[in-house]
């Protein structure tokens, strides 16, 4: 199951996608709308995608999780627009026969989409201001530099 | 050539728009393009060194050769999950 | 939430008691009940508590991952009795403003949960066979050794 | 004094019965309540090197001193999970 969805995220339903009488343990993450980050408040969030790559990079994901781990089933369902306080923003579940690699898996698939899936988050603080997050940005002030950010690790690259 | 270049958070906001068409040279690469949009969209410089670049669903770097009708994305680091 | 339970565990319930608004994460691991193991095939699984000890067990648990970890809610869920193919037999959920501590505590729970908590498994296979699971068993063939095995570990010992 | 204990699982089915009220003289250590069941329960003497001991829901190791009245959990190895 890999989806982008702009209704709430049945993450129930993400669950059961992923059980089977082959798996030992199943692990769920889901990222949720957190109010405090250091002293900033949030009131919502709103999550943007480019869809059609998004969904691409995600089916990605599920594929080089199959090769890396030895997963049962694996899902992925992210959501965007507007996210209030407490609403969930990513589900991703994994099943395996063992739990180990149920736990490794799900954790590599949540670092990698935050790395790599075309999807971005902008923060509205409860001061009424609102920013982009963009993480390690670096704004060159007046200067078209020509460097580039070393690109999302693809496929067949280094863990 | 002629490519069309898609924006996304902060860089659309950079652009002011979230597309462009933009006329390049046979054998043009995304550095390429990049030049010609830092002209066209000069707001977009401040976060140059930070943008990211896709073709056809995958990332690719500054060297990448482009072709006529490309669709190129254009998008600062990504912050989903 | 600690709970021992004989009907089928609601997941779901487990999961929402841990949300929050204080919380980026939440991690939750259903143990279920796997057709093979090896070459042999389940029919399905018999779990024994000692009830008393084993709510004790899973509250203490709850307590020192609460000191370990920088969680903002825990729930234990084991069920007990007969369980068929594919049921779940335990689910730990756990939330934490970021999701490694998420993980780490969610891993660190059932890891321990499975050292420590008095609940026994019976194998029921389908040639008929049936067999307690007691990982580390070492019949002692005829002879009453005086050794004993290593207890399990005891809040403020090592890691 | 008298301690009661409690077997479960494989303990269970070798004491063949899920519990037994011991009488032990006073000081006695739960090695010496082992030493007691092996007589008593011999079937348990295949198994006595792996048993684990609780006493008032807390493991205990074999130099633990009991009390008049406790009760004694007797048991294999745990395999929740």
């Amino acid at each position: 199951m890999i989806q982008l969805v702009t209704d709430p995220i049945d993450y129930s339903a993400v669950t059961e996608s992923v059980r089977s009488n082959d798996a030992g343990a199943v692990i769920l993450f889901l990222g949720t709308v957190r109010e405090f980050t250091r002293n900033e408040q949030t009131s919502w969030l709103e999550y943007e995608a480019y869809d059609e790559m998004a969904i691409a990079s995600m089916a990605q994901l599920e594929a080089e999780a199959r090769s890396r781990f030895p997963v049962k089933e694996v899902a992925i369902v992210h959501r965007k627009g507007r996210m209030d306080l407490g609403e969930i923003s990513v589900a991703i579940a994994v099943s395996s026969p063992h739990r180990a690699d149920a736990y490794e898996a799900g954790r590599w698939l949540i670092d990698t989409l935050k790395e790599r899936v075309p999807i971005w988050k902008k923060e509205h603080y409860s001061d009424g201001r609102e920013e982009w997050q963009h993480p390690g940005m670096t704004p060159v002030a007046g200067s078209d530099s020509s460097a580039t950010p070393k690109l999302p690790a693809e496929k067949g690259e280094a863990r | 050539m002629r490519v069309q270049v898609l924006f996304f958070a902060a860089a659309r906001d950079a652009a002011g728009t979230d597309s462009l068409a933009i006329e390049l040279s046979h054998g043009a690469t995304i550095q390429d393009l990049k030049v010609a949009l830092m002209n066209q969209t000069p707001r977009l410089s401040s976060i140059s060194g930070s943008l990211l670049w896709a073709v056809n669903n995958q990332y690719q770097s500054l060297q990448h050769v482009l072709k006529d009708h490309d669709t190129v994305a254009c998008f600062p680091p990504v912050s989903g999950g």
